[in-house]
């Protein structure tokens, strides 16, 4: 199976990189640009067979390293 | 389907073997080779890897003295500091990696100078890195130097040696060819010292770091090879760099080496595999055998060829000792790096490579070291510039404005905004850095009274307009900015970047360059222990300016006798020490003030050189000074001016308007420098003494940075101009 | 006296921990590698170095937290053993929640290695005592991610408590919540700070303030 | 209209953090994680409401900024 881990800031927290990219979009001519915000993809393969499984193994995974949950929140994607 | 023959000859174009080059192989081997021992040996030939154009001039530096013990030909050269301790350093290049890609080129450039070094014993202390860009205004050069400053810091800071020193220039020269020089300085026991021989057949080789991917593939031939319109098209698969697995292999190679295990070691630079196993074999004069499938991989169905010639980082190739190959197991382990025993020497004398149960290559290796093409190619004498008068150069029109000019071109103005990106303190030993106000960075050699002093110079535009003197100015500027720390220069390494030497007067500049700097370290006792080249450095058949780096050591007995130039204090007079021509030939002012580049650069006169840097060195340990600064871009009135900064006190220099005020403030005569002192009438009487010309040029003092009635520019303006121009330039948008 | 540094693959700072530990103190210092699932006995002092542990990927300090001896540290920690992470350690420690907060990528996105002018914010604890009336001291830092984040909420608390122990004087460096540069547990023991006392050991390393730290806690 | 992009490296290019994390999961108790890849996601709101004009605007800020195309490969989505 093929797990995806989508993380991002939580929204009180300033996103410093996507404020940067969001002025250098502008700058390059992509005035329409706004609410940028930046977050980490982690995909992996996982053995097993079992979606549900997988899936709380994989928030367990989110839990303890993949994500910071001070900070950031986390999406789980089983496939 | 074309007839193999055909096909093999013209993959050995592709290999940018020239057709000689490959009736050579074919009457070696009496046979066709296949097409992995035809990339072995296009590696082996390339350029990058075989010195072919430059290794008959390379042959007239001056590579021993009583410090060396061992001068190039190794990863790197090693020098005697005393007290059983050793200093290994070595510079190269990631130009061509660093244009295509920035923060990767310059990052593995960085890792590799690190391996040269520690593969010799060596704990990396301290790194350097001279960087030369295009203009700021060509489109590409803010990007470039993002990536490649960011890469820098990158991969230093991780790994934890600190970045105490480089150099950075701008010039439309660079534009298409961008030159990223690291260097890499460590300390290691005189008596454990590892070389790459392979010391015997029957030894275990030992693999160990970071699997083997597709990375890189082909990176020594483009090392040697042009740019044209389609390198975007050919590039190969960029080397990423590890900075993490990079501190876990320093570790874990010190570790081996110190179980005493290790026999021979060579790290995998560029073509990985094949150069470190055809050199480790070739200098032992034993043969190799090597098991490909044994190969750490990273990807799944490598060929043979693909293995041999990736250039992934982070690896390193060991020769055990007999009934040793266990030894390193449990560090590995610890240090979580890769590891298997890939293969055997033999005494064959042959490179055989087996890849799934097949020779994939078997080839005698003494042709690919005896018979690596050796080519003296023609050039031609570089045309000369004639000596400018300095009373046609026109005086300034508005002083201040033409101090501040030059205080904030391109290649004056503060790189605060580069260095501070880099950690210049790590490993808690740093006395000088890029932020200190001092003509070289300064490292204490850990649990010792030593010190190190390390700095990096070359100025191009002297070499531009004439590779002999611009040569030795580079050694002798290496020199006096060591002398000017209160050290003693010891050795050099240098980076010879250069255009295509296929190409007689690309071919001129590089011969009377190496000229120009084997005299100036023959004459300076200033032995070179290692060093790298860097040809085809062109674009569409634009070269770059010639540009051999110069990287030096120098020691301090005792670091407390270590000098800086930010101890002004209110009262201190300048002395000038050196005698004053105003060479304005090639200078700042003539360029950045009149849009003009000619002239022939001022003049090194070597006895001079040795003679006032000896005296200032006696200064400096006699305690009869406190601040010193060699004069070099700009001339008096920037050394002044950066003394003044640095210090953050004003300077009052003594020049008054006449005819030679400005030569004499602008000029970049050689072999000088300027010390501050509250004992004028005792250094003037010592200069006399020693024969050394000197003068008092000026006192330390109130808010502003003046000369008598020419012009009055107060402190803070003064540092605006300084500090301004980097950041603004880099936060503009593109 | 004993001290122990904690070696993590990637850590760059723990020579220098020992060296400023040992040179400003005489205390003995361990090196104890990350994957020991126990400490030495008898410590007055845990530090936990600066560098890139596991290469500062995913999250600084984050796979680190996850180490063997982390568990021995925290429980150590929780038993009032003075506990100093410094940078890559600071972060360390918020990952393994000893601390509040966390640490972000520096406001302008850069790695920033400069000295520092530090407001000593609370002078009495156990790492800061011996700057006696002393209310500055100078540092470098060295870090790509030193922008200190906590909820206000905590901020107040941490402000209101006197956990704040070290704020940037002059120029806030990174954009750290209110300038804050170390931060202290409720209990007092666990200190961690951005810029570097192991740097700053000696005066020709140009400050010794970071001695001075090293003898509040083991003087 | 929301704009996703995802920036993955390209497939050979080495993934530094995606090994080190794949080691570290292993080291909890994940041994049947595999092949573990780090990317990045960027969202963003967009103005506009023409989708097909906004995915090849995006494109364009892609090739322009958001991924470094000699070494990553991006993909696109409009919402
Ligand atoms: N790329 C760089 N990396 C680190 N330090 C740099 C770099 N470029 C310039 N510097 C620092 O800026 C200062 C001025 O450099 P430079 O004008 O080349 O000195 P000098 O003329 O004495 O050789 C030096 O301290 C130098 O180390
Ligand atoms: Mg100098």
């Amino acid at each position: 199976m093929r797990a995806r881990v989508q993380v991002f800031l939580k929204p009180g927290v300033l996103d410093v990189q996507g404020k940067a990219i969001e002025g250098a979009l502008h700058g390059l001519g992509f005035p329409g640009v706004d609410h940028v915000r930046v977050g980490k993809t982690i995909e992996f393969d996982l053995a097993g067979s079992d979606a549900a499984a997988a899936e709380d193994e994989v928030k367990a995974m989110c839990e303890r390293l993949l994500a910071n949950t001070v900070i950031e929140s986390y999406r789980v994607e089983v496939a | 389907m074309t007839s193999p023959a055909k096909s093999m000859a013209e993959l050995a174009r592709e290999y940018g073997l020239k057709a000689e080059e490959y009736a050579v192989i074919l009457q070696r081997l009496n046979r066709e080779p296949n097409a992995v021992e035809l990339g072995v040996f296009s590696v082996m030939w390339s350029e990058h890897c075989s010195y072919k154009s430059s290794r008959k001039h390379l042959a007239k530096f001056p590579t021993t003295g009583p410090r060396v013990i061992c001068g190039p030909g190794e990863n790197a050269g090693v020098v005697d500091i005393g007290d059983g301790q050793a200093c290994i350093f070595k510079m190269e290049s990631h130009n061509h990696p660093s244009y295509i890609e920035p923060y990767q080129g310059a990052a593995t450039g960085v890792g590799g100078i690190m391996r040269d070094v520690f593969t010799m014993g060596a704990r990396p202390i301290a790194l350097l890195n001279a960087l030369r860009f295009g203009d700021p205004s060509h489109p590409k050069t803010r990007r470039l130097v993002e990536g490649v400053v960011a890469g820098i810091g990158g991969y230093g800071n991780c790994v934890g040696v600190p970045t105490v020193g480089g150099e950075t220039n701008f010039h439309r020269g660079y534009d298409g060819n961008i030159l990223v020089n690291a260097m890499c300085v460590g300390i290691a026991d005189a008596d454990k010292i590892f070389y790459s021989a392979a010391p015997a057949a029957g030894l275990p080789v030992v693999y160990f770091g970071s699997k083997t991917g597709r990375d890189g593939i082909h990176g020594a031939t483009m090392a040697s090879a042009e740019f044209d319109e389609d390198s975007d098209e050919k590039r190969p698969t960029v080397q990423v760099g590890d900075p993490f697995a990079e501190k876990l292999l320093i570790e874990a190679t010190l570790e081996l080496m110190k179980t005493g295990a290790v026999a021979a070691i060579q790290d995998m630079g560029a073509a990985g595999l094949t150069s470190s196993s055809v050199e480790m074999a070739g200098k032992g004069s034993v043969g190799i055998e090597l098991d490909l499938d044994m190969v750490p991989q990273r990807e799944e169905g490598m060929t043979a060829y693909e293995m041999m010639l990736s250039e992934s980082q982070e690896r390193m190739l060991a020769i055990l000792k007999p009934g040793r190959e266990r030894d390193g197991h449990a560090i590995f382990e610890k240090w979580g790096l890769d590891a298997a025993i890939i293969g055997w020497t033999t005494d064959t004398g042959h490179i055989v490579l087996k890849h799934k149960g097949q020779i994939v290559c078997d080839i005698p290796l003494s042709p690919l070291s005896e018979d690596a093409p050796l080519y003296d190619r023609p050039w031609t004498e570089p045309v000369k510039h004639p000596r400018l008068d300095p009373g046609q150069i026109p005086a300034p029109a508005n002083w201040e404005a033409a101090v501040l000019k030059i205080l904030s071109c391109p290649d004056v103005a503060s790189k605060r905004w580069l260095w501070e990106q880099y950690d210049r303190h790590v490993m808690a030993d740093t006395l000088e850095d890029s932020a200190t106000g001092a003509d070289a960075g300064i490292v204490r050699v850990h649990g010792s009274r030593k010190g190190l002093a390390v700095t990096s110079d070359c100025t191009p535009r002297y070499v531009q307009n004439d590779p002999y003197e611009g040569g030795k100015q580079a050694v002798a500027e290496a020199w006096r900015n060591l002398t000017a720390v209160g050290s003693d220069p010891i050795a050099i390494t240098d980076n010879l970047n250069f255009g295509n030497p296929e190409r007689p007067e690309i071919m001129g500049q590089i011969v009377r360059a190496i000229d120009g700097m084997a005299l100036a370290c023959r004459e300076l006792d200033f032995p070179v222990v290692s060093g790298n080249v860097s040809l085809y450095n062109e674009t569409n058949g634009a070269a770059i300016p010639p540009t051999p780096t110069v990287g030096a050591v120098g020691l301090l007995a005792d670091y407390d006798d270590h000098m800086d130039f930010s101890n002004l204090r209110d009262g201190d007079m300048l002395i000038l020490i050196g005698d004053n021509h105003g060479e304005l030939g090639a200078s700042l002012y003539l360029r950045e003030l009149l849009g003009r580049e000619d002239g022939a650069p001022p003049p090194v006169d070597l006895v001079a050189e040795r003679r006032n840097g000896d005296f200032v060195r006696g200064l400096i340990h006699g305690k009869l000074i406190t601040a010193c600064h060699d004069l070099s871009d700009g001339g008096l009135v920037i050394a002044a001016a950066e003394m003044a900064l640095a210090s953050s006190i004003g300077v009052t220099l003594s020049a008054s308007s006449g005819a030679h005020a400005h030569p004499f403030l602008f000029g970049e005569d050689q072999g000088r420098y300027l010390v501050a002192t509250r004992d004028a009438a005792r250094v003037l009487a010592d200069a006399g003494a020693a024969g050394v010309h000197a003068i008092v040029a000026g006192e330390a003092g109130g808010e502003a940075f003046a000369s008598k009635e020419l012009f009055s520019i107060a402190m803070p303006a003064l540092r605006a101009a300084n500090e301004h121009w980097m950041p603004d330039y880099m936060a503009a948008k593109a | 006296m004993k001290a122990a540094v904690i070696v993590f693959p990637g850590s760059n700072c723990d020579r220098d921990c020992a060296v400023g530990v040992e040179r400003a103190t005489g205390a003995k210092v361990e090196m104890v590698w990350h994957a020991e699932p126990e400490l030495p006995g008898g410590l007055d002092l845990i530090v936990l170095p600066g560098g890139f542990s596991y290469g500062d990927y995913l999250r600084c300090g984050a796979m680190a937290a996850q180490s063997p001896v982390m568990k021995a540290v925290v429980a150590a920690a929780n038993d009032g053993v003075p506990t100093l992470g410094i940078c890559n350690g600071f972060q360390i420690l918020c990952e393994a929640h000893l601390l509040p907060g966390a640490l972000l990528r520096n406001e302008k996105l850069k790695y920033i290695c400069k000295p520092v002018d530090l407001e000593i914010v609370n002078g009495n604890t156990r790492f800061t005592a011996a700057f006696g009336e002393r209310r500055t001291a100078r540092m470098t830092i060295g870090n790509g991610e030193g922008n200190f984040f906590a909820e206000a909420e905590t901020l107040d608390r941490l402000e209101g408590e006197g956990q704040v122990v070290f704020r940037y004087a002059n120029e806030n460096p990174n954009g750290s919540a209110r300038n804050i540069a170390g931060i202290i547990n409720e209990a007092g023991n666990v200190l961690g700070m951005m810029p570097h006392p192991d740097r700053a050991f000696e005066a020709e390393l140009g400050s010794i303030d970071g001695a001075v730290l090293f003898r509040s806690v083991l003087g």
